[in-house]
């Protein structure tokens, strides 16, 4: 990465983010393995697993509000490349369990044994080897976002229409992983994982490690997007985020411009889909729930959309309340909170909560000119969804 | 992109024959137009002739049902998409004033200026003094300065037509396509219109619809103008303001 | 403080589960209730820990972590689906605890920290497809199923077992629809068609629960009469009758280890303390509901035969321990960690009950490998002389993590 | 009605009388028989109807009757079995003495479904040559499903003075089909038979042709059977586009009446209703409301249940909808996308609040009479239900249409949703029309939960199952154009209908999720697209 | 009839109006003249309501009218055709004039035949769709559409914009039909100097947010007010 974009990426919000990412990052894994359980200090594993299931969730927020925020792009499918990011690393977790499944088939997952399969089916060969996986991880949910967005913007579907499809698309892929003869698993999903790289998935060291790559994955990932929209490209992208055809009749190829950022974020999806598969254990088809993908959508608005650092702190921030809201004496209630935060989070923080606040701190410093989150304060910009 | 072989024409843009209806209602008639390279033409006819429609087919925002449409004597205009009309250096300014609403002013001048467009160029971008200078220079031109920074969607009307010129300024296009440009200008500002699309027009060729009479007559360029989808009368000012037809359905008595 | 016994209870109060999973979070408040009424467990009272898993199987796994390391909870009641016990397994068996899993499913499963209460196949399936052999006659299947796991896998291994039977290709037919399927016009309609061929036609349903409303209500109305094509179900029981108008399903089957409608004293005492327990005189009861009294019983003996809620010795003490069921009989932890269970079968009545038109002479084991699938014939579970949970009796090998 | 059931219990005694003559001897008296029910053993049951049937005694019908019903009472000690009469009277059914009451230990004697068959075949049999017509055909149609050997004299007799036209075809068929299995019946009969049963040509002639034809025929017999077969199914396959363009029909209408309430609020007002589905179930959760207080109060009016709850559907609803509008949704217009998250975050509230107080599980929600059951057009079947789902839904959507086309209130709503600001300048009371707008839409979703109700589960997840089927079809139709959710939601079901028995439902929806998304590449604007500058200004 | 007392409107921080004092009579049109961003659309946008004033008054026969809705006022009988047409694009022509009804009279829901008489092209193009209308055609659909509500106030932002010569004829001639009528008042925005001076009884030129200079036809002075209007 060129240096000047680097720098030009990385404004003062932007660093403190990264560095409290990167802090977190290196800091909660040492505590939980360095200091004695029970103390203070300790962070127990159970919240390293927690807190590694949020990061994940953090990515996946970054990767909507990028074409969402930027680029009026709204994905009610982007579950989808999450989910197929975390098949891709679940088949090779699937495939280093060896002999040691129920059934002991040395090449077979368990799934496969009892539901009479000879042999591996084809798409799951390769999957033995990390490095396919890895990649896989990638490229099939960017290659679906890929022939999908080619499609959609050729074909200039947008606004509602375009919502809608990518639900259909992850509501088919749902109903596609639930039958058992796709060769997934079916409903049960991928599970009882044993070893990553050699490594135990639920062994502490490993945990710690998933979760720091968690948090470097969220910082790249950040860093990735800030590259972007703080680039011309950025700025071509509220263009056609705000008035699509007029940025056309400039010269600019939009449908080239969508599917660069729709591709760069279901990639960024799936990688996130990836890490969470390990650290949370199972990968099962309703991670393709159209559900899931609105909650998604959900994080970002709370966060503040179009600023980031919002849609990460949005994903901590509503699951945090989940997990904090199910337990306890809250959990016959917590449908309620949940629900009354999203309500009140619109009614008096419009701008997420982010969003909100760079409102402040622009109101309290100088006039200083901040496009990106001015742009939303007169409401005057707000990308039509239904004419 | 459609290339033929020869030249049929020396005309920069050449409309042969153009049919355009919507659902049985025809708004462009045989159309048929020629502009030569560095001309300038001021387009009048009356509200629904097809002024606006016209430019529509030229940028590649609506398709003729039939009919001939050639940039540079070549260049199959129907065949083509909205940017690559573009890239091949059409802008347009609207009837209505479009400027993205939430970037600064600025900001939409940068976005016109004409550099690479592509994915790869946008994002490995860094300004260059040049474009620096040149957005300046245009903000002097529309007098836009002192609101560089404020964000488009906060001007006033006519600053936002000012605005378009400006983009229009920075796209730097062999064909300007300018539609209406002096609506909601005061008469002194409609003579520096005039003024500066006659500058513009020593490089570039100009189409320019108007009402304003005034201001097509200080144009003092060849006039065309519509009525009911086609040509109706064309000529020097002078010949078509008095032509009777022209008198009946657009001047009024 | 350590003056109390914690008890996980994970069952989802919210989300498209909490339908069926709710009345069983009541249930372990009630038999903790009860329990507590006697003086707990090792003199110690026993405390609920309540948590909702939202129907969201990443979150079952998140909230048993929680349930176990920051609650520190001596053993969970918990789980419906398949999904979410196995979205957990992974958890108990890393942090050693127990779970106590109350619903019918479909079995190829035998771990050392989960106790099965609910059916395998061969305690609810089997049975029901023989009764209707037998005495209904029946030559022609119907297997009607949602698609995905369970039923796939008990239709696997029922479509083996009528094949055993020398029921032909032709005479089964099998079909699938998406979780809350509701316009079962052309199913049903196909069903009809598939039992107008002359031979007597039964349907054997493991459609998952809120589709059955609609399929139920299409069925009445397009008059297919339990005489003439019986449906006979595995997860349709009283709950699920109470949202349907039953009058046009009188006759269909349900089977199960269960039924509410059952007259032994001990059910119709347990119905009375639990109508009043949660003041409602028309709460029904069901066989999840007798899964979960039973694994609490058994629980509660385990743990006072070795005076400690340490898993490990929790979980050695279990099997052999006894606790009898509502229906009479008494019910036996196996080996394998799955129970003994009666099965019945019964007919839907107008009321919303059932009447029970037969029932095994005696408990049945329940298997956690299929002795229908090639893959599990020769498999065993057994935690007490093998340490197994998948022990191939042929090769005499444990398989898989066991070794 | 004493007349009647003179006249009834006369017709039996004839009925008696023929079997008596044609029956061969008995081997258990009437009371062995009658004390076989006391053991309530389903296959001592089955003995005791049998024989008791061809008893010839006048007591053998109330006595099938009574049990069919389950009035037929037994005292497992002293073996004594009585009839409880339809008016509460008993009498003891060994001898018919009138009794006082019943013992206390006395329980019914239980049924199962084989026990049911033998109870209708006996009871086909021994109604036969009822008086009333309807009766006589219900026996009929019985008879021909048991086509028991023994009942042929009687069907015969019953043939040869039938007048009613219904009646005499059905005992045609009885007859043909008894002869069928008829061992000893002659070719020229059985090939008679074969023509009578081809003639009707339905699923039930198709099954008895094909179990007879799996047994063992004359050669000629066979054959016609054969012919009869293919010629049955030829005709049924036609048939059965038929049905599956109705179930298109039908389901379509159902995702129509789900999808026109969110055609107000997402596609008129652009508002992103993700709650709109919580609209359904309230308007399903008044349904069983409406009912509970029916059923405990006033019984007689449970025919009626539904037209009470439509209003109130649409009134508790449509209240909600304007308290929605009032404290929410009015600070966000112009912002449709925060529509998004606060309509979900409302509909999580209403999901949890219809579950803290109505319970998780499912309620019932019963069919009045007239919503239950089918009638048969030709060979296929249509459900009552389905049928008046139609109708509403047409209902529902020409009145919505009408309303916005034709009323005052029609128009502001349009204009104020076009252009808010000035809508109010021309003098419209842009709030009030929103809150009206809103609670419309929502009225109307309400009114659908009312008539999903009587196909569906009524759960708080009710709504949950119809939000994303509502937007496809909304969107797929054209958003903000009423006609294209009607043929939107016409086109996907009726596509849905065809697809699913060639692929199966799971595979069905797929392609139909799948073709939505094609679809929409072809025409990005959705099927009734808005065309035109008026959608790009 | 309308009178406006020392008005002042801020966009956030930002002043548009400053202590503007505006009069309309019953029979007389008053110009409102500046240049681009002076604030005259602030000006009508205040006083129809769109936007609340942080000071000032707005009497409207004789009725403070300062604190109510847009609606409201518009049913007093202002009507406005606003800069930019703001045509309802999916009704069509009709219904886009009878948007005017609201404040009407059931008896009075009618469209008057001076629309038509004074724009026929309206009534050629009833069935069609605002929205496809020509700029011009949606300029003369707005001005019929305010005529709808028989206003008593009609205050017009600059309605000449983009509108063929012999239809600003056309309109200039309504306009002083309107105002022979001698029931309604004009506010005239415009910045086409010509046509107000033609038809304005009152002027009044702004500059940032004020008003700056004033003036009625008795002591009018073309070149004074184009000065002003460049300064
Ligand atoms: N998409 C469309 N659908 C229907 N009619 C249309 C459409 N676009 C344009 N028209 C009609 O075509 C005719 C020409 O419109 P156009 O906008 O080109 O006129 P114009 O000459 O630019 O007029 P003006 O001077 O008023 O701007 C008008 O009558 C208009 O109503
Ligand atoms: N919504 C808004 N938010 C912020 N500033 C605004 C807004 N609308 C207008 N302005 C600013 O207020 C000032 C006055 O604008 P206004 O539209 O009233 O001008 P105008 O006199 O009507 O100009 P024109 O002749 O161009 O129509 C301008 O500087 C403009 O930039
Ligand atoms: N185990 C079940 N019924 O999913
Ligand atoms: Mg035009
Ligand atoms: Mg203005």
């Amino acid at each position: 990465m060129m240096p000047h974009i680097l720098t030009r990426s990385l404004d003062r919000a932007a660093t403190i983010f990264v560095l409290v990412v990167a802090a977190c990052g290196v800091l909660i894994p040492l505590s939980n393995l360095l200091l004695p359980a029970g103390s203070a200090l300790q962070v127990p594993t159970y919240l390293v697993a927690l807190w590694g299931k949020y990061v994940c969730y953090a990515i996946l927020a970054l990767s909507i509000d990028l074409i969402w925020g930027y680029c009026g792009i709204l994905s009610l499918g982007h579950g989808a490349f999450f989910a197929l990011g975390g098949y891709a690393m679940g088949m090779y977790l699937m495939r280093q369990i060896g002999t040691r499944g129920v059934y002991g088939n040395p090449i077979l997952p368990d799934f496969m044994v009892f539901l009479n399969y000879s042999k591996l089916p084809w798409y799951w060969h390769g999957f033995d080897m990390f490095w396919f996986a890895a990649l896989m991880v990638l490229v099939v949910p960017g290659l679906l976002a890929f022939c999908f967005g080619w499609l959609a913007f050729r074909s200039r579907v947008t606004g509602v229409y375009l919502s809608i499809i990518t639900q259909a698309m992850t509501y088919a892929l749902l109903l596609a992983f639930f039958r058992n003869d796709f060769g997934f698993g079916g409903n049960n999903g991928l599970t009882d994982f044993k070893d990553i790289l050699g490594f135990n998935v639920q062994a502490e060291g490993t945990r710690a490690a998933l979760f720091a790559l968690s948090c470097l994955a969220l910082i790249l990932a950040f860093l990735i997007c800030r590259a972007v929209v703080s680039s011309k490209l950025g700025k071509v992208l509220i263009a056609i985020r705000d008035a699509e055809s007029r940025t056309r009749f400039l010269g600019y190829r939009v449908e080239s411009y969508k599917l660069f950022v729709f591709t760069l974020s279901a990639c960024m999806a799936g990688v996130a889909g990836a890490l969470y598969v390990p650290q949370v254990g199972i990968i099962n088809p309703s991670e393709f729930a159209p559900g899931n993908s609105i909650e998604a959508v959900i994080w970002v608005a709370v966060g503040g959309r179009g600023t980031l650092v919002g849609a990460a702190l949005g994903a901590v921030v509503v699951n945090y309340a989940k997990t904090f809201f199910t337990s306890g004496v809250l959990a016959p209630y917590w449908l309620f909170m949940l629900g009354a935060l999203f309500v009140l989070v619109t009614l008096l923080l419009p701008k997420g909560i982010i969003g909100t606040f760079n409102f402040w701190w622009d109101q309290l410093g100088s006039k200083r000119p901040n496009a990106d989150s001015a742009a939303r304060e007169d409401g005057v910009t707000e990308p039509k969804m239904a004419e | 992109m459609n290339v033929m072989d020869t030249r049929s024409t020396s005309a920069l843009l050449y409309l042969d024959g153009v049919h355009v209806s919507f659902d049985g209602f025809h708004a462009i008639n045989n159309l048929s137009l020629a502009l030569e390279p560095g001309e300038m033409r001021a387009i009048i006819g009356p509200n629904g002739a097809g002024k606006t429609t016209m430019m529509d087919i030229i940028t590649g925002k609506t398709k003729p049902d039939e009919g001939t449409v050639l940039f540079d004597g070549k260049t199959d205009l129907t065949r083509l998409d909205e940017t690559r009309i573009a890239e091949l250096g059409i802008g347009r300014k609207f009837q209505k004033p479009t400027v993205f609403e939430s970037q600064s002013v600025e900001d939409n001048l940068l976005l016109a200026l004409n550099v690479d467009h592509s994915v790869r160029g946008t994002l490995f971008w860094r300004g260059s003094r040049g474009e620096a200078e040149q957005i300046d220079r245009v903000l002097e031109t529309v007098r836009l300065k002192d609101v560089r920074r404020k964000l488009a969607g906060s001007l006033s009307h006519g600053q936002k037509q000012w605005l378009e010129i400006g983009m229009l300024l920075a796209q730097d296009p062999k064909l300007l396509l300018v539609d209406e440009p002096v609506a909601g200008m005061t008469d002194v500002e409609t003579h520096q219109t005039a003024e500066l699309l006659k500058e513009i027009n020593r490089d570039h060729t100009v189409m320019v619809v108007e009402h304003d009479m005034t201001f097509v007559r200080e144009l003092g360029v060849k006039v065309t103008c519509l009525h009911e989808g086609t040509v109706l009368a064309e000529g020097t000012i002078d010949q078509v303001s008095s032509n009777d037809r022209v008198i009946e359905v657009y001047l009024g008595r | 403080a350590d003056d109390t016994i914690k008890v996980g209870v994970l069952h989802s109060l919210s989300g498209t589960m909490a339908i069926s999973e709710t009345t069983l979070k009541d249930t372990i408040l009630f038999l903790i209730d009860e329990q507590n009424k006697k003086g707990g467990v090792l003199g110690k009272k026993l405390e609920a820990v309540v948590v909702d898993p939202a129907s969201n199987w990443p979150l079952f796994a998140e909230k048993a972590r929680e349930l176990i390391t920051k609650d520190k909870v001596a053993v969970v009641f918990g789980c419906w689906t398949s999904v979410s016990r196995k979205s957990v397994l992974p958890v108990f068996k890393e942090l050693n605890s127990i779970l106590f899993y109350p619903v019918q499913y479909e079995g190829e499963e035998s771990e050392r920290n989960v106790f099965y209460t609910g059916a395998a196949p061969n305690q609810q399936a089997i049975p029901a497809v023989d009764y209707l052999m037998k005495e209904e006659k029946v030559k022609r299947w119907v297997l009607a199923g949602t698609d995905y796991v369970y039923p796939r896998t008990t239709n696997k291994i029922l479509e083996a077992y009528l094949k055993s039977k020398g029921v032909a290709q032709d005479d089964i037919m099998i079909n699938y629809t998406p979780f809350g399927h509701s316009d079962w016009q052309t199913i049903v309609a196909d069903i009809k068609k598939f039992g107008s061929a002359g031979k007597k036609t039964a349907v054997v349903s493991t459609i998952n629960g809120d589709a059955n409303v609609p399929f139920y209500k299409e069925l009445g109305n397009q008059g297919v009469k339990a005489k003439d094509i019986p449906v006979v179900a595995f997860s349709v029981g009283e709950e699920e009758l109470a949202g349907i108008d039953t009058k046009p399903l009188v006759g269909h089957l349900a089977a199960w280890n269960y039924f509410q409608s059952i007259k032994t004293p001990a059910n119709e005492k347990f119905i009375k303390d639990w109508q009043a327990y949660t003041k409602n005189p028309k709460r029904v009861t069901n066989d999840p509901m007798e899964a979960h009294v039973i694994g609490f019983n058994m629980w509660v003996k385990a743990v006072e035969k070795v005076k400690s809620t340490d898993p490990d010795k929790v979980i050695d003490a279990l099997p052999g321990t006894e606790a009898p069921n509502l229906t009479g009989g008494v019910s036996k932890m196996l080996p394998n960690h799955h129970i003994t269970k009666p099965v019945f079968i019964g007919e839907i009545k107008g009321d919303g009950q059932f009447s029970v038109v037969y029932k095994t002479k005696d408990l049945v084991p329940g298997d956690a490998w299929s002795k229908e699938l090639d893959g599990s014939k020769d498999l065993i579970g057994d935690w007490v002389g093998k340490k197994c949970g998948n022990f191939n009796t042929k090769t005499n090998k444990c398989l898989g993590s066991g070794t | 009605m004493p007349a009647i059931v003179l006249a009834l219990v006369r017709g039996l005694l004839l009925s008696i009388a023929l079997i008596v003559a044609t029956a061969p001897a008995f081997a258990a008296s009437f009371e062995e028989s009658v004390a076989k029910f006391a053991n309530d053993d389903f296959s001592d049951t089955d003995d005791a109807v049998g024989e008791i049937a061809v008893s010839g005694n006048p007591l053998a019908f109330p006595i099938i009757s009574a049990l069919q019903d389950e009035r037929l009472m037994f005292d497992a000690e002293t073996k004594k079995v009585f009839v409880k009469q339809a008016d509460g009277k008993i009498i003891d059914a060994a001898t018919g003495a009138a009794v006082d009451k019943l013992p206390d230990n006395a329980a019914a004697v239980s049924l199962n479904n084989r026990l049911r068959r033998t109870v209708d075949a006996a009871l086909g049999g021994l109604t036969l040559l009822s008086p009333d017509p309807n009766i006589r055909l219900t026996a009929a149609k019985s008879v021909f499903k048991s086509h028991d050997e023994a009942t042929l004299p009687t069907v015969e007799a019953a043939l040869a003075k039938e007048t009613n036209r219904a009646a005499k075809q059905a005992l045609t068929d009885a007859r043909a089909a008894i002869i069928l299995f008829k061992s000893d019946a002659s070719e020229v009969d059985k090939l008679d038979a074969v023509a009578t049963i081809r003639a009707r040509s339905d699923q039930e002639a198709l099954a008895l042709l094909t179990e007879i034809s799996a047994g063992d025929q004359p050669a000629t017999v066979a054959k016609a059977a054969a012919g009869a077969i293919a010629s049955i199914q030829s005709s049924l396959a036609i048939w059965s586009s038929v049905q599956n363009a109705w179930y298109g029909l039908s389901l379509g209408s159902v995702l129509l009446l789900a999808a026109i309430g969110l055609a107000i609020t997402f596609g008129v007002m652009g508002v992103i209703n993700m709650a709109h589905g919580e609209m359904v179930m309230l308007g399903a959760y008044t349904t069983f409301v409406v009912q509970e207080v029916i059923r405990t109060r006033y019984p007689a009016l449970f025919d009626y249940s539904l037209l009470i709850a439509a209003p109130l559907a649409f009134l508790v609803a449509g209240a909600i909808g304007v308290l929605i509008e009032r404290t929410i949704i009015r600070f966000l217009y112009g912002r449709p996308l925060e529509t998004l998250l606060a309509t979900w975050g409302l509909s999580l509230i209403l999901q949890q609040a219809v579950r803290s107080a109505f319970g998780p599980t499912n309620r019932e929600v019963g069919n009045p009479s007239w919503m239950s059951g089918a009638f048969e057009i030709g060979q296929i079947t249509i459900t009552y239900n389905r049928l008046w789902i139609l109708c509403f839904t047409m209902a529902v959507f020409a009145i919505l249409l009408a309303m916005l086309r034709y009323t005052a209130l029609g128009l502001e709503m349009r204009a104020v949703t076009q252009n808010r600001r000035m809508a109010a300048s021309m003098g419209i009371a842009t709030s009030r029309v929103d809150a009206l707008t809103f609670g419309l839409g929502s009225g109307i979703a309400g009114i659908a939960g009312v008539a999903l109700s009587q196909i569906d589960n009524v759960s708080p997840n009710l709504g949950q199952s119809y939000i994303i089927d509502s937007f496809m079809v909304v969107v797929f139709g054209g958003v903000g154009n009423l006609w294209g959710t009607l043929v939107g939601a016409f086109t996907l079901g009726i596509a849905n209908k065809f697809l699913e028995p060639v692929a199966g439902a799971v595979l069905g929806k797929i392609a139909i999720l799948v073709l939505i998304i094609l679809f929409i590449q072809k025409r990005p604007r959705g099927l009734f697209a808005l065309k035109g500058r008026a959608v790009e200004a | 009839m309308l009178d406006v007392k020392d008005i002042n409107l801020y966009y956030g921080a930002a002043q548009a109006l400053r202590g503007v004092s505006i009069a309309a009579e019953p029979g007389k049109v008053t110009c409102v003249l500046g240049r681009n961003g002076v604030g005259k659309t602030s000006l009508l946008r205040a006083l129809v309501g769109q936007y609340p004033l942080a000071s000032g008054s707005i009497t409207f026969d004789g009725a403070d009218i300062t604190h109510l809705k847009p609606y409201e006022r518009a049913r007093k009988g202002i009507g406005f055709v606003p800069q930019g047409r703001e045509i309802f694009p999916l009704l069509t022509v009709e219904e886009n004039l009878k948007t005017g009804f609201g404040p009407l009279k059931r008896a009075d829901r009618s469209i008057p035949d001076d629309v038509f008489s004074l724009f026929p092209v309206l009534q050629s193009m009833l069935g069609r769709r605002g929205g496809d209308l020509s700029g011009g055609q949606q300029q003369q659909l707005a001005i019929g559409r305010a005529m709808v509500m028989r206003p008593k106030v009609l205050l017009l932002d600059e309605p000449t914009e983009g509108i063929q010569p012999s239809i600003i004829k056309d309109i200039g001639r309504a306009i002083s039909y309107l105002r022979n009528l001698g029931n309604i008042a004009i506010v005239l925005v415009e910045q086409y100097l010509d046509f107000a001076c033609e038809l304005g009884d009152n002027f009044a030129v702004m500059d940032r947010g004020a008003v700056k200079f004033t003036c009625t036809r008795a002591n009018l002075d073309p070149a004074e007010i184009s000065r002003q209007m460049a300064l």
